[in-house]
């Protein structure tokens, strides 16, 4: 039954998150930015799901897990959104170069 | 002879009082240092008449322990040390007296008097060391006491030049003596000249060895007694006040080097090539500088070529296993050479110029002064019946007999050479008419003709005491019970001694045809060989060669080091904080308050410690 | 060897790949959230192969719906200017993407050669009820707490979200 | 007579003074030079008679003192003294020279700074501390304690360069402070490595625990952790002495401080790096010493050849000494390399030796400045026409500078050449240059001032005055007395070089 390997999975996980780390890291869209930060999570539920079929202790424990990632998940890019909103109602901008603040 | 010690603590004390209490003592600052050089006159000669009937005296005790090793610091009366105690305290006691009328009058008389009794005190004290450190700490500071009445004068830039030569000159010699001495102490374990001895006698020390130290200690004997290449100094060293040069740079302390080979003589007696060495570098010495002293104009300076010269002819002798010629040589050459000093102080003291040119005709003038010139003169020229004719002798025969044809033929053409300038500088000063107008000449005060009276009548009666005719006792009692030093006396073929007569004589003659019949023209180098005559007028360049050499390449060297300093060192420490400062404006830059810089960052770190971790196999 | 399952796996994960490759590469701000919703929707693919058939409908219902929508209206609501995207590739960039790539490698030394000899897992008997028993068994406190966060998130994204009468009053410095 | 506080007596004395000062009015200027100086009495003659009653045969172990300080973690199970850092003082021979060194000189510091022109109750204060510190340095039994005292000579030193000294002061302070907080940085992690590694800071205990085999240590200090322990130590007393390259923090404090601290910092703090040498890697790490040796020499022959040639160029004079110090302390490392008796009695002797001569030089430097406004040969010259005395007293530093027999450096310098050349002959033999140019370089800058043309006039000029007479004769009279008669360094020396093997 399990012809696909665990390490497949993980592997699929580890591009995603890379690639949701990289797109978080280096793009300048905000919007992206968050999409990026979902894309992260995802890979990251890939991860629980993955464990929780083919790790050494399977349950649906890890599925349970998932599920709050993505019920968190949806709170966070709401969240995000506002403050992207927000932010953008007062700068004008959605360009995240221009979001210095802590530097002051 | 358990007193010995005393003799160089009279001089010490000397220096010391007049130190302290100079200034108050005023010109009686001259009794104390004549008084207190007295005594150690006094016991000097006493120590010579008791050393004649009992042997020789040695004490010691410890001066610096270094863990196991004890080096031991105390005293030897020997025939040699006892010889030149009476040399070295009588010369300085009459400088004392003679420089009494020739400082008469200078604000800093009682320093005069001050420095007089240091170096006496170091010279004695080099005299009585029984062993080589102790020796070479005297040595050094019988430079010091060289230096500083050399740059008694300080004041004038050529004074401190020459001081400042002097010193340096004779440091590398010292430096030489000191590798010596510390590889001799290696190879033998002890710095005792008895020990050494025993040991380079018993062959404990290689023949490589034995070669490489003597050379080197012999170095610091070409340093002290002005041997080519280091002899620059000496001349020089005429800056001084005359009685220093006669006490210093005639008599005492340059002859110190060649004491210090004689000392040391069975180190080199068992080398074949050090030998050779010291015999070559003297010969040649002997005629270079001869040749120079030719065409010297300066009083002074005549005088201090041909010091070099002899002292050059003392190395010869030791060189040719001559031990007793060199040192019988020494004794003479101190008596006349100190004489001829003294006279042309006090000429100067008279006509108050150094340079012969301007002199002449003094002969009716001075009165006393003239004839004891005359005295020394003919016993330097080597004039039978003049010590200088039997010491001579004895190195002629030396180097005849030891071998080498070409170095006694060398040492032939250089009395012919001495012989020739100087009764030139005799007949330029005293002969003929006054070149220039003398006011005041006067004949010089008692307190400095006494001196020279003294020293006259040594220059002639010191000969006599080792004779091919009347007896060797000077000889045989040097060598006494110490069979290392060679024969007391060297048979040597007859004809020498004719020969030797004619060359000086020669000499005379030539001299006087060209400077008192003037039947040879006076410019004849000059017209005939300019060249030869600018090379010696000139010394032979070496001066300028010295500053072109060493004095550029030290400060060739000083600007690479600076060079090093200012780019490699500091350069080194700016990298560094350039490094720093960068590494901080890079810092603050990255603080640009972007979220996503900082997270970039932060991750960028984190990666490179995962992969670090994983390379390490810390990893899992 | 080439079971169906395997065949569909390296189909969905490609196409996730795929979408996430675009994300990055894409210059327009909507075509990149499209991108992302086949991204989003493999990965529901995914989870049906890891017998979670509810979290797949859950992840099409949140992700490809919910989150999609809401960035999208997001992009709407502001203002892009695309060619910012576009600006060369920076000294952080090139940085960046070694750090990503060796952070990438660092794990996969450690996950390449995972297995568990597991015993088999009956995931897929009616998994639905499987959950709905742990969430309101043993996890039903955080259960609740979660919708205590989605009430605060609601609230707050209104609050934040609704427009400034007062100005300036966010522009603190 | 019941010594147990004898030293810390002895240390902390300076304090008095310092607490008498902090009540003085800041502008009674007689008053405060005055009490400063009398501060620095009571060390001295403690100090003092230390000395004289180890040369009455009394044994300095009756010295120590040992309180128990500070206690890290708590393992009974590992014996009591485990972790526990004590505050012990104690001396040995070389020690005890060095204190009464450091004693006699801040004395004679103290007279020199009379020449301070400004706010002496904080000078006073300082300077008291910085004497406190340097005497600690040398009493403190383990690293710990001596890490403090070192600290504590740094943050005196550091003002009182910047503060009372001459134009780039500051600049000078700060490459002070940069390079010293470096070299203490170093030496606090490879005390701090000790420490965790054995337990103990206490330099009798590491001696023994670092060299048996098999000791019980908590974790076993493999050869390569020795090597590099004893590399850092070399690096952090190396910025002290200092060795090249590392020394051109020590130029700018020679030039820019005011004359009494240098004679200080030439004379005892430059000394701390060849103390601790000896102390610490010779001591804790004699094998690895051995081996590093000649390394030792041969960097102790580049500073010596360095420092000489490139004293030869310099204009200002107290450049000139500045790299003259860099060419002794050379010498130091010479008889450190021979690593013999005979080596390192002389690089202890050049150790006290160049204290003695540096500070008579830099207090005459400071006199000469003090009347002409300046320290630049090529405006100075003919000086010995208006102060024959201070001219004398200067050439007779120069002299025993550049060694004449019969002075102190001629002892240490021959030694140091004997222990060499027995080891190294060819190295010795390239390092006697050093001896020449010593004389050059010496010669040239002391005869350029004092000789020649004066080009000044002196109307005004006084000679020595009556309180700067003081210690111009003591250090010319210690100088003398080393050099004639060195069984007053040697003797206290003869158990230290047993000790260590040489």
């Amino acid at each position: 039954m399990s012809n696909v390997p665990v390490s497949a999975f993980l592997a699929l996980a580890l591009i995603l998150f890379c690639i949701g780390l990289y797109g978080a890291l280096s793009k300048r869209n905000t919007v992206i930015v968050l999409i990026s930060i979902e894309l992260m999570l995802n890979a990251v539920n890939i991860n629980l799901v993955t464990f929780s079929k083919y790790g050494p202790a399977p349950s649906i424990n890890g599925q349970i897990f998932a599920l709050f990632a993505i019920a968190i998940a949806a709170a966070e890019a709401a969240i995000g959104l506002a403050i992207l909103i927000a932010l953008y109602n007062n700068r004008k901008t959605v360009n995240i170069d221009e979001m210095d603040q802590l530097k002051h | 002879m358990e007193n010995a010690w005393l003799i160089p603590l009279f001089p010490l004390l000397s220096f010391l009082v007049l130190l302290i209490a100079g200034r108050r003592l005023r010109e009686a600052s001259a009794y104390a240092g004549i008084l207190l050089t007295l005594a150690s006159l006094a016991m000097s000669v006493y120590m010579l008449a008791e050393r004649f009937t009992k042997p020789t005296f040695k004490s010691e005790s410890v001066w610096l322990t270094i863990g196991d090793l004890k080096l031991t610091a105390g005293f030897e009366v020997n025939q040699l040390n006892a010889l030149m105690l009476v040399i070295v305290s009588l010369v300085s006691f009459l400088v004392h007296i003679y420089s009494r009328g020739y400082m008469h009058g200078d604000e800093r008389f009682p320093v005069f008097y001050a420095y007089l009794g240091l170096f006496t005190f170091a010279m004695l004290g080099l005299v009585l060391s029984p062993n080589l450190l102790q020796t070479y700490i005297f040595w050094e500071l019988v430079g010091l006491g060289s230096f500083l009445l050399i740059g008694f004068y300080f004041y004038k830039e050529s004074a401190k030049h020459a001081a400042q030569k002097a010193f340096i000159m004779t440091r590398i010699g010292d430096v030489g003596l000191l590798i010596g001495m510390i590889l001799l102490f290696w190879q033998t374990g002890s710095f005792e000249y008895d020990e050494i001895f025993a040991s380079v006698k018993e062959g404990a020390v290689s023949e490589t060895m034995i070669t490489l130290t003597a050379i080197l200690i012999f170095i610091g004997a070409v340093g002290k007694s002005g041997q080519f290449p280091l002899h620059t100094w000496l001349p020089d060293a005429m800056e001084g006040p005359t009685p220093v040069s006669a006490l210093i740079h005639a008599a005492t302390m340059v002859a110190a080097g060649v004491y210090l080979v004689a000392a040391t003589f069975p180190l080199f007696a068992a080398s074949e090539t050090a030998l050779m060495t010291v015999s070559v570098i003297g010969a040649f010495t002997a005629i270079f500088a001869a040749s120079i002293g030719i065409v010297q104009k300066d009083i002074k300076r005549v005088l201090a070529y041909s010091t070099v010269s002899q002292l050059g002819y003392m190395m010869l002798a030791l060189g040719s296993a001559g031990y007793v010629a060199g040192v019988f040589h020494l004794m003479t050459h101190a008596f006349f050479k100190a004489l001829l000093f003294l006279a042309a102080g006090s000429v100067i003291h008279a006509v108050h110029t150094q340079d012969i040119e301007k002199m002449g005709g003094l002969w009716k003038k001075l009165r006393f002064t003239a004839p004891l010139f005359l005295i020394g003169t003919l016993a330097i020229s080597g004039v039978p019946l003049f010590s200088g004719f039997f010491s001579k002798d004895e190195i002629l025969v030396a180097a005849w007999v030891h071998g080498n044809k070409a170095l006694f033929w060398l040492a032939v053409t250089a009395a012919f050479f001495t012989a020739f300038y100087m009764f030139r500088l005799f007949f330029m000063v005293f002969a003929g008419e006054a070149r220039t107008h003398m006011k005041n000449v006067h004949e010089s005060p008692g307190s400095m003709i006494f001196p020279m009276a003294v020293l006259g009548v040594l220059a002639i009666a010191s000969g006599y005491i080792n004779t091919p005719w009347f007896g060797t006792f000077l000889g045989d009692w040097l060598v006494e019970g110490n069979s290392a030093l060679g024969h007391g006396h060297v048979e040597g073929p007859a004809w020498i001694m004719i020969v030797a007569t004619l060359v000086s004589l020669s000499g005379i003659l030539l001299a006087y045809l060209i400077y008192v019949k003037r039947s040879i023209s006076r410019d004849w180098l000059i017209s005939r060989a300019p060249l030869t005559y600018n090379v010696l007028r000139n010394k032979y360049y070496i001066d300028e060669f010295y500053g072109m050499t060493f004095v550029y390449g030290a400060k060739a060297v000083s600007l690479f080091l600076r060079f090093i300093e200012t780019f490699l060192v500091e350069g080194l420490v700016k990298t560094v904080t350039v490094f720093v400062q960068t590494l901080g404006k890079t810092g603050s830059k990255i603080q640009s308050g972007q979220v996503q810089t900082y997270g970039a960052i932060a991750f960028v770190g984190l990666a490179v410690l995962m992969v670090i971790f994983a390379l390490t196999g810390g990893y899992l | 060897m080439l079971s169906g399952e395997f065949i569909a796996f390296i189909g969905l994960a490609l196409v996730a790949i795929m979408g996430g490759v675009l994300l990055l590469n894409l210059t327009k701000v909507v075509h990149m959230v499209v991108a992302l919703v086949f991204t989003f929707v493999s990965i529901a693919g995914i989870y049906v192969l890891l017998s979670a058939e509810f979290l797949a409908a859950v992840q099409i219902l949140i992700y490809s719906g919910a989150i999609t929508i809401i960035m999208l209206f997001g992009i709407m609501l502001t203002k892009h200017n695309d060619e910012s995207e576009a600006k060369g590739i920076g000294w952080r960039k090139i940085l960046l993407f070694l750090g990503v790539l060796a952070f990438g490698a660092a794990v996969y030394i450690g996950i390449y050669d995972l297995d568990f000899t597991s015993e088999t897992s009956s995931l897929h008997v009616k998994n639905t009820e499987q959950i709905g028993l742990a969430l309101y068994s043993d996890y039903i406190i955080p259960f609740e707490l979660t919708s205590v966060v989605l009430l605060v998130t609601l609230v707050g994204a209104i609050i934040l979200a609704r427009k400034d009468d007062n100005g300036k009053e966010g522009d603190k410095e | 007579m019941n010594e147990s506080y004898y030293l810390s007596l002895l240390v902390f004395s300076p304090l008095l003074g310092i607490i008498l000062l902090a009540f003085m009015s800041k502008d009674s200027e007689k008053s405060i030079k005055l009490l400063g100086f009398m501060a620095t009495l009571p060390p001295a003659i403690l100090a003092l008679m230390a000395y004289v009653s180890r040369l009455m045969g009394k044994d300095l172990a009756d010295f120590s003192e040992r309180v128990r300080w500070i206690q890290f973690g708590n393992l009974p199970q590992m014996g009591e003294d485990f972790f526990t850092v004590y505050y012990e003082l104690g001396i040995d021979g070389f020690s005890l020279l060095m204190i009464v060194l450091t004693a006699i000189l801040s004395t004679l510091a103290a007279i020199a700074s009379f020449h301070i022109k400004k706010e002496w109750k904080g000078y006073y204060m300082l300077f008291l501390l910085l004497e406190i510190g340097m005497l600690g340095v040398f009493t403190a039994q383990n690293l710990i304690l001596f890490f403090v005292f070192f600290e504590l000579t740094l943050i005196p030193m550091f003002f009182l360069i910047g503060k009372w000294g001459f134009f780039e002061k500051e600049k000078a302070a700060y490459s002070f402070l940069i390079y010293n907080g470096l070299g203490s940085a170093i030496l606090l992690i490879v005390i701090m490595v000790l420490f965790a590694r054995t337990g103990t800071t206490n330099i009798e205990a590491l001696k023994i625990l670092v060299n048996t085999a098999n000791s019980d240590l908590i974790t076993p200090l493999s050869d390569s952790v020795k090597y590099g322990l004893l590399i850092a130590l070399l690096v952090a007393f190396g910025i002290k002495l200092p060795i090249f390259p590392l020394h051109s923090w020590m130029l700018r404090v020679h030039v820019e401080a005011p004359p009494s601290i240098v004679m200080l910092h030439s004379g005892i703090l430059l000394k701390i790096g060849a103390y601790g040498l000896i102390r610490f890697g010779m001591g804790i790490f004699p094998e690895q010493f051995k081996e590093l040796a000649v390394v030792l020499a041969v960097l102790g022959v580049i500073n010596l050849l360095y420092g000489a040639f490139l004293a030869f160029i310099q204009k200002d004079f107290k450049m000139v000494l500045a790299y003259s110090s860099i060419s002794h302390m050379g010498i130091v490392l010479i008889g450190l390399g021979a690593l013999n008796q005979a080596g390192i009695q002389g690089a202890i002797f050049q150790v006290v030796s160049h204290g003695l001569i540096s500070a008579l030089l830099f207090f005459l430097v400071g006199v000469f400045y003090e009347r002409t406004h300046t320290t630049d040969i090529s405006k100075l010259g003919g000086m010995a026409k208006g102060m024959p005395i201070a001219s004398g007293f200067l050439l007779a530093g120069a002299m025993a500078s550049l060694g004449l027999p019969g002075m102190s450096g001629f002892v240490s310098e021959f030694m140091a050449f004997l222990g060499l050349f027995e080891e190294m002959p060819w190295l010795a033999a390239v390092g006697t240059l050093g001896i020449i140019m010593t004389a050059v370089y010496l010669l040239r800058a002391v005869l350029a001032i004092t000789y020649g043309r004066a080009d000044r006039e002196f109307a005004g000029i006084t000679d020595l005055r009556s309180y700067e007479w003081a210690p111009v004769l003591v250090l010319v009279g210690l100088i003398v007395l080393i050099g004639v008669y060195p069984a007053v360094l040697s003797e206290p020396l003869k158990s230290v070089l047993l000790g260590l093997g040489g």
